[in-house]
């Protein structure tokens, strides 16, 4: 058998106002972090449905972050506050489910900050490596 | 007719899981019997019967049909059926025995359902004749004997033996295996325990229940009964009856996209359920009490007039103990019907 | 063992309905068994005679009902509020889900409810008569010549050995006595859990919900579980699903229902109570009680009308999602 | 199904350098609903547009999707693009290739892979996507302002200069507000009502005015450009367009002592009043817990000595209703009150005071026509402590002061000592002081002219204590720099209030749906970018309902919200942004939890019938998103439990298709 080097699969949901910007700055100034980080782009980090991130679990995720303005300078005044009190939730019920806390991540990057995007995503990615795979929350249909 | 002392049941099982897997009803963590998997340390549980019928064994709640690759904008059909290994299910009461038939009337008529044709062919059933019925039971209502449970194989278990009587071919092959561990007696042997348990379903709560004005033909009597309403009124419409009932066997096929092929699967449904049999128009049956009045019309009155007056309901009591709210089939049947008058 | 009688409760229905104050009345109605119970509406005195219980069994909680049955008539509907049930009720209103108009709700006091499993545990099958009898339950059998005493403290069902409160926080009127909101445990199991290894918790958690066979009793008994269309039916939802396909979908399914209601739930564990799979499922709800009343203040849904559940509310200095898990960690 | 196009950049070398352009073009043209692939060296360029516009045509495209720079640079221009080919815009998706991809990553190989799975997620977003149009609304060329203060002065003003109507609501018996209170001001020392009261006659002359005053807004509904407003007009007891404002009446009355408002209780007034001279409207008002003919049916002097006949003692309240375009609010502010500071002795000794009351003790239309005297007893005071931060800045104390620093009362303390000083040399001053906070213009240069030419004596420390002790009121304080304890005989204690928002912002907010934030002052759009809007779309914020502020940003600020206003007003019709919520009412519980979370106010709800499957039919109440309000950021999509509440333009299937697609 062919032994594959295991690269973790990232799925990174970023605010259009901040986060987004602060990973095109990360691209202006050419700061590399890992190409397993795929980003999707949300109008505001409250679209994200809790849904949405157990369903990059279920597709093959092995990690999930979520980033958005700083708390206070939301593009939509308290969109964020809102991902903050539901992502805690969230995270915390996963965890009490076993599944190790250090998949999901929460991250208020502003547009200026696209040196901590990087750093961010670049944390990120090596800590879920060192998890390895998803083994707790997937679903082996997707897996084949 | 063979027997063995109930201390050697452990040495039978291990004999019978030789060959095939093996299961028996076994007590799991929350108290409840469920079919477990024998291997050495499962306990054959003592309760009356487990919460999931053994029907799961031949129609499981969920199974892979067939698999869809699409490799650019081809697509391939991949049968991802593998051969069914040989099984033996120990400890099946009378009731679920008896549905059995009711499921293979739908399943193995033309066109039959090669995959249930398949488990049901690799299947041995060892039954077993009940000694201590609940007051849920009413297996009686539809002419099931507990102490005469049909099957591949018949046990009856007392105090300190278990007897074993084969009834096919399969059974008899089975029992050729087990003939080191057990030995010859009469029939008589288990006499004592039939009549004590025929003692036992006259006094049951339910014994009097019986089928009179259900049947094929019924449906136009029975169909705008207005007692409905009443029946269904705090009905949740979950589907908790049909999901622990032996003899329901509706399914949905669904696939399932998974990114790289699509997974072509069925799995139970329930008539129960608001999207029961969507189409496109959206469902034929749109309150709760047209699906609840399907559930039971179809048990008590459209089944049996396809299936030459058989009920789809062997009285096991499952619905009665599990259902949130307390309605059932008993309720339904004393409400309208014969039982009524 | 409960202090209200059945007689009590029939007079109060009977006059609200002769008085004209009420068109029907939501209760409890007799089955098969004396422990075999099912909501019903009733009409009329004699049907209320005939077929009204009230006892140890009566667990069922009402309120959902009432989304549903008050737009059936044109009158007033009685229903009979345990004190449990009572914030189910508030929290129904909160969420403007039915017409307080067309409700008269008669709070009556409850000491607890029996769970016929535990009673079952320890009589057996073949269950012939259920007495209740002060602290004692007198059990008959098929199979016993003298009726089994059950120590009704023995076999209260799960939520009520947990009891949140005694008191009845929405009623027109009260039959009996008005108690108090119990400073109950209600919290251990769920501590007991987060003190496990996350490898522990996995376990646990696999094992349990493994057993889900996606019935929905657990949703459609839930009283805070009143979409119009659940998300689980929704073909177009992207998790819709009738069975448990593996043990992703048994989790899902769990921490979505479970988030769906979480500062909505008012912990009245009818989803516990109804699994047939015997699924601890108010653990799931309560961790999530347990977490907002940490990180948010104490908050009990349900306790008054028009509270801002926790979840559609927040705070400039709300704790971050990465500091749960030191909290978490300082504290243990 | 979708017809797409699939259009890769080269960026020239930006994205061609790391991603190998033909391969990805190769492998999105697999995807499901891709018609057309290709790539080119510049699509943003004339003829990069033109291959879109082509192939849109020819392969009659319904979808596109560019794999370029990030949609932040260009999905603006490629929308254009799209619509001059006839496509909706909408109907565009941008996988960003060049920020997020080429840009980030150095080899090819992994540049490429990710190019693609970027562009398979772009393509399965667009593959769901709908055509959008945004909506339109009709804006009402009329705006309401909310407070007669400088705030609601100058920006009325500002909007009626420009041409649109406006109306001043008012709940005083004249406009004027805190500065009309005002002695002089900081830090040219120019008399307020110098430069106020022309301000005020203005706005009584110009003509796209309507002055509503003794009026409140009891109710607002609708939305940007649609407001209809009601308002209570309360009965003064006298005819307004009648009344000359002669002050024959207040003269007459004979109910002379009440408490006068104008000089903060520090004299008496008439029952039939008006504030003060230079008041606008200059009406009579009758104060009916005062008035005897209102409350006894006895009297009626006031009537027999007005020659213009206005009393009118049946006059009833008025409701107005009317429709406006946009709304100002300019509620202004309030010293806190002063009851919890007992260690001042504000309620022992008349002679502690807050320092609004000592500029109507120094004003030459105040009490005591201009003269500095002690409350008490009428004598000169010769010793003046002056204590700053008066319940601001109090984090360690919040359930009894503020925690936020009032802002203008640095620099209005520094004026009173400085004037006190100017005009009774003899007089004693002390200021003391947490922090100087002096910056503006000509702000600090003032304070060291207070202490340097003046003589002011500024003490970094806080009192303690202020005991009134015969004539004298002992003060107690700490002097941080020299280290020691300070005890003063004063004449008289000036405390500098803290100020709060006005008490009636509350119920006001909740009625426009404006956010307001834990100290009740309005919260702005942006605190940086957007800061004279609420986040409520047509509603903006003057003056101190904001924060604290003094009259220079006030006015500007003032300015500011009314070239917002015109700016909205000028438009016919207002275009929204077609990613808006929308709901799908037969899924909806109507809840309300979408309410609690927008944070535009653009949910509401409707009772509304449906008919049921047995034929019934049902009433219910159900969430309706005003797409003129909305700003799409989503909230409400993920606190409806049902899913009901879905995005436009970032729909949950759409969402989830490219999770999908990037999980692939």
């Amino acid at each position: 058998m062919q032994v594959k080097e295991y690269k973790p699969l990232i799925v990174a949901f970023c605010c259009n106002w901040c986060s987004y910007a602060g990973a095109d700055l990360a691209g202006n100034n050419r700061l590399a972090y890992p190409a397993d980080v795929k980003i999707i782009r949300v109008p505001c980090s409250c679209r994200v449905n809790p849904m949405f991130v157990l369903r990059a679990f279920q597709r093959g995720a092995d990690g999930v972050i979520i980033c958005g303005c700083h708390p206070g300078d939301c593009h939509y005044t308290s969109g964020n506050y809102y991902t903050r009190r539901r992502m805690a939730a969230l995270f915390s019920m996963l965890d009490y489910l076993g599944i190790e806390k250090e998949r999901t991540r929460v991250e208020w990057v502003s547009a200026a900050e696209g040196a901590k995007f990087a750093a961010t995503m670049n944390d990120f990615a090596e800590k879920v490596a060192a998890l390895g795979e998803n083994k707790r929350l997937e679903d082996l249909r997707c897996k084949k | 007719m063979r027997k063995c002392s109930l201390d050697s049941m452990n040495s039978v099982f291990a004999e019978i899981a030789k060959a095939a897997t093996l299961y028996i009803p076994a007590d799991r963590t929350d108290g409840a019997a469920v079919y477990t998997k024998w291997e050495e340390g499962v306990v054959w549980s003592n309760a009356l019967n487990t919460v999931r019928s053994p029907k799961d064994f031949f129609f499981p709640q969920m199974e892979n049909l067939m698999e869809f690759k699409t490799q650019g904008k081809n697509i391939e059909i991949i049968d991802t059926r593998s051969e069914t290994e040989d099984f033996v299910v120990f400890g099946v009461r009378a009731c679920d025995v008896k549905s059995f038939e009711i499921l293979d009337r739908v399943f193995l008529s033309e066109p039959v359902d090669s995959y249930y044709a398949a488990r049901r062919a690799h299947g041995v059933i060892i039954s077993l004749a009940c000694t201590r019925p609940s007051e849920t039971c009413f297996c009686g209502t539809f002419g099931i004997n507990p102490a005469e449970p049909a099957g591949d194989i018949s046990v009856w278990k007392t105090e300190t033996e278990v007897f074993f009587r084969s009834n096919t071919e399969k059974g008899a092959a089975l029992m050729q295996k087990l003939e080191a561990l057990t030995e010859e007696c009469t029939e008589e042997a288990v006499d004592a325990q039939k009549e004590k348990i025929s003692a036992v379903m006259k006094k049951l709560p339910l014994a009097d229940l019986t089928t009179e004005g259900f049947g094929g033909g019924k449906t136009k009597e029975l169909f705008d009964n207005p007692a409905w309403d009443e029946l269904s009124q705090t009905c949740l419409g979950c589907g908790t009856c049909t999901f622990v009932c032996p003899t329901c066997q509706c399914y949905d096929i669904k696939d399932f996209n998974t990114g790289k092929g699509v997974i072509r699967y069925r799995c139970w449904d329930s008539c129960m359920y608001s999207e029961f049999t969507r189409m496109a128009h959206g469902n034929n049956r749109n309150s709760q009490k047209e699906r609840f009045r399907q559930r039971f019309m179809h048990k008590l009155v459209y089944y049996p007039e396809n299936n030459d007056g058989l009920f789809s309901c062997v009285g096991c009591g499952r619905c009665l103990a599990k259902c949130p709210i307390s309605m059932n089939i008993v309720k339904v049947m004393k409400k309208i019907g014969g039982n009524n008058k | 063992m409960q202090k209200i009688t059945r007689e009590q409760l029939i007079d109060k229905a009977v006059s609200l309905l002769e008085n004209g104050t009420v068109e029907a009345v939501l209760g409890w109605g007799k089955g098969e068994f004396d422990y075999d119970v099912t909501p019903a509406v009733f009409k009329t005195a004699d049907e209320l005679k005939a077929g009204f219980v009230w006892n140890d069994f009566c667990g069922a909680n009402f309120s959902k009902y009432l989304v549903a049955k008050t737009g059936k008539i044109e009158g007033k509907i009685l229903v009979f509020l345990k004190p449990c049930d009572t914030y189910s009720f508030n929290q129904l209103l909160t969420e403007h889900r039915f017409d307080r108009e067309k409700v008269y709700a008669v709070g009556i006091p409850c000491e607890g409810m029996a769970d016929i499993a535990k009673v079952k545990a320890v009589c057996g099958e073949g269950i012939s008569a259920i007495n209740c009898d002060g602290e004692k339950i007198a059990v008959t059998t098929l199979y016993d010549d003298e009726p089994v005493m059950v120590d009704a403290k023995d076999v209260l069902a799960e939520r009520c050995v947990n009891c949140k409160s005694k008191k009845h926080v929405a009623y027109d009127e009260l039959l009996g006595e008005e108690g108090e909101v119990v400073d109950s445990a209600r919290f251990d199991e769920v501590a007991k859990i987060e003190a496990m290894t996350p490898d522990e918790r996995f376990a646990f958690w696999q094992n349990e919900l493994s057993r889900c066979i996606r019935c929905n009793a657990c949703r459609d008994a839930c009283p805070a579980c009143t979409c119009e269309k659940c998300v689980f039916d929704n073909p177009n939802s992207g998790v819709e699903n009738k069975a448990p396909a593996n043990s992703f979908e048994e989790k899902m399914f769990h921490i979505i229902r479970a988030f769906h209601v979480a500062g909505r739930c008012t912990d009245c564990g009818e989803c516990s109570r109804v699994c047939p799979q015997n699924i601890p499922l108010h653990l799931l709800n309560r961790k999530f009680i347990k977490d907002i009343n940490e990180f948010y203040g104490e908050y009990q849904a349900g306790a008054e009308v028009g509270s801002r559940a926790p979840l559609v509310d927040y705070t400039t200095g709300d704790i971050e999602p990465g500091e749960v898990f030191d909290r978490r960690d300082k504290n243990a | 199904m979708q017809r797409v196009g699939v259009f890769v950049c080269w960026c020239g070398s930006n994205i061609a350098g790391t991603v190998d352009v033909q391969a990805v073009s190769e492998a999105l043209k697999n995807e499901p609903g891709v018609v057309f692939s290709t790539n080119y060296q510049y699509m943003c360029s004339q003829a990069g547009q033109d291959i879109i516009k082509d192939a849109i045509a020819e392969h009659k495209l319904t979808g596109i999707v560019v794999c370029s720079c990030s949609p932040r640079m260009h999905e603006a221009t490629f929308r254009k693009t799209a619509a001059a080919a006839g496509l909706n815009p909408y109907m565009v998706e941008i996988a960003n290739i060049r920020e997020q991809c080429s840009w980030v990553h150095k080899d090819m190989l992994t540049g490429t892979e990710k190019a693609i799975i970027l562009g398979k997620a772009a393509v399965a977003k667009v593959n769901l996507n709908a055509p959008l149009t945004p909506g339109e609304s009709p804006v009402t060329k009329r705006a309401l302002v909310i407070g007669g203060g400088i705030a609601g002065i100058q920006t009325a003003l500002d909007i009626a200069d420009a041409g649109f109507p406006v109306d001043i609501v008012e709940k005083k018996p004249t406009i004027g507000g805190k500065m009309a209170q005002l002695d002089k001001t900081f830090p040219t020392l120019d008399c307020a009502a110098c430069i106020l009261t022309p301000k005020m006659v203005d706005v009584a002359q110009n003509e796209n005015i309507r002055i509503f005053s003794y009026s409140e807004v009891t109710e607002v509904k609708g939305f940007v450009g649609n407001f209809d407003v009601t308002i209570k007009k309360h009965a003064r007891f006298v005819k307004e367009d009648i009344c000359t404002g002669c002050g024959a009446c207040t003269e007459k009355c004979p109910m002379k002592k009440v408490p006068n408002e104008f000089n903060l209780g520090m004299d008496n007034r008439s029952a039939i009043y008006i504030p003060f001279a230079q008041a606008v409207p200059k009406v009579a008002t009758i104060d009916p817990n005062y008035c005897n003919m209102l409350k006894k049916g006895k009297c009626g002097l006031c009537a027999k000595v007005c020659a213009a006949g206005a009393i009118d003692y049946t006059q009833k309240d008025e409701y107005i209703s009317e429709k406006y375009g946009a709304i100002v609010v300019a509620t202004g502010f309030n010293p806190i009150s002063m009851d919890k500071f007992d260690e001042f002795a504000y309620n022992q000794s008349k002679d502690v005071i807050t320092s609004l009351e000592f500029e109507r003790l120094t004003n030459a239309a105040g009490p005591t026509a201009g003269k500095l005297v002690r409350p008490s007893d009428g004598k000169h005071p010769h010793t003046i402590v002056f204590v700053q931060c008066v319940g601001s800045r109090c984090s360690a104390c919040a359930e009894k002061g503020k925690e936020y620093c009032s802002k203008i009362c640095c620099m209005y303390t520094a004026k009173h000592a400085m004037l006190t000083r100017d005009k009774y040399p003899d007089t004693e001053v002390y200021v003391f002081y947490i922090d100087v906070r002096t910056p503006g213009k000509n702000f600090d240069e003032f304070y060291r002219r207070a202490v340097e030419e003046y003589g002011v004596n500024y003490i970094k420390g806080m009192v303690g204590k202020v005991t009134p002790e015969g004539d004298k009121l002992k003060v107690q304080a700490s002097d941080l720099i020299a280290n020691k304890q300070l005890h003063i005989d004063a004449d008289l204690v000036v405390l500098a209030a803290a100020i709060e928002p006005d008490k009636s912002a509350r119920p006001l907010a909740t009625m426009l749906t404006a956010s307001m934030d834990t100290n009740d002052f309005f919260t702005e759009a942006h605190p940086k970018l957007r800061p004279v809007e609420s986040p409520t779309a047509g509603v903006f914020l003057s003056g101190a309902c904001q924060g604290p502020k003094d009259i220079p940003e006030t006015v500007s600020q003032a300015g500011a919200a009314a070239s917002k206003v015109i700016g909205l007003l000028a438009k016919d019709k207002l275009t929204g942004n077609p990613c808006v919520a929308h709901s799908n009412e037969l899924m909806c519980n109507g809840c309300s939890s979408c309410e609690r979370v927008c944070p535009y106010g653009a949910i509401s709800y409707e009772d509304k019938e449906f008919r049921m499957p047995d034929r019934t039919t049902k009433i219910r109440r159900v969430a309706v998103v005003n797409p003129a309000v909305c700003q799409g950021c989503g909230a409400c999509t993920v606190a409806c439990p049902s899913g009901a509440m879905d995005l436009k333009g970032f729909a949950s299937a759409q969402i989830i298709a490219e999770v999908d697609a990037i999980c692939k």
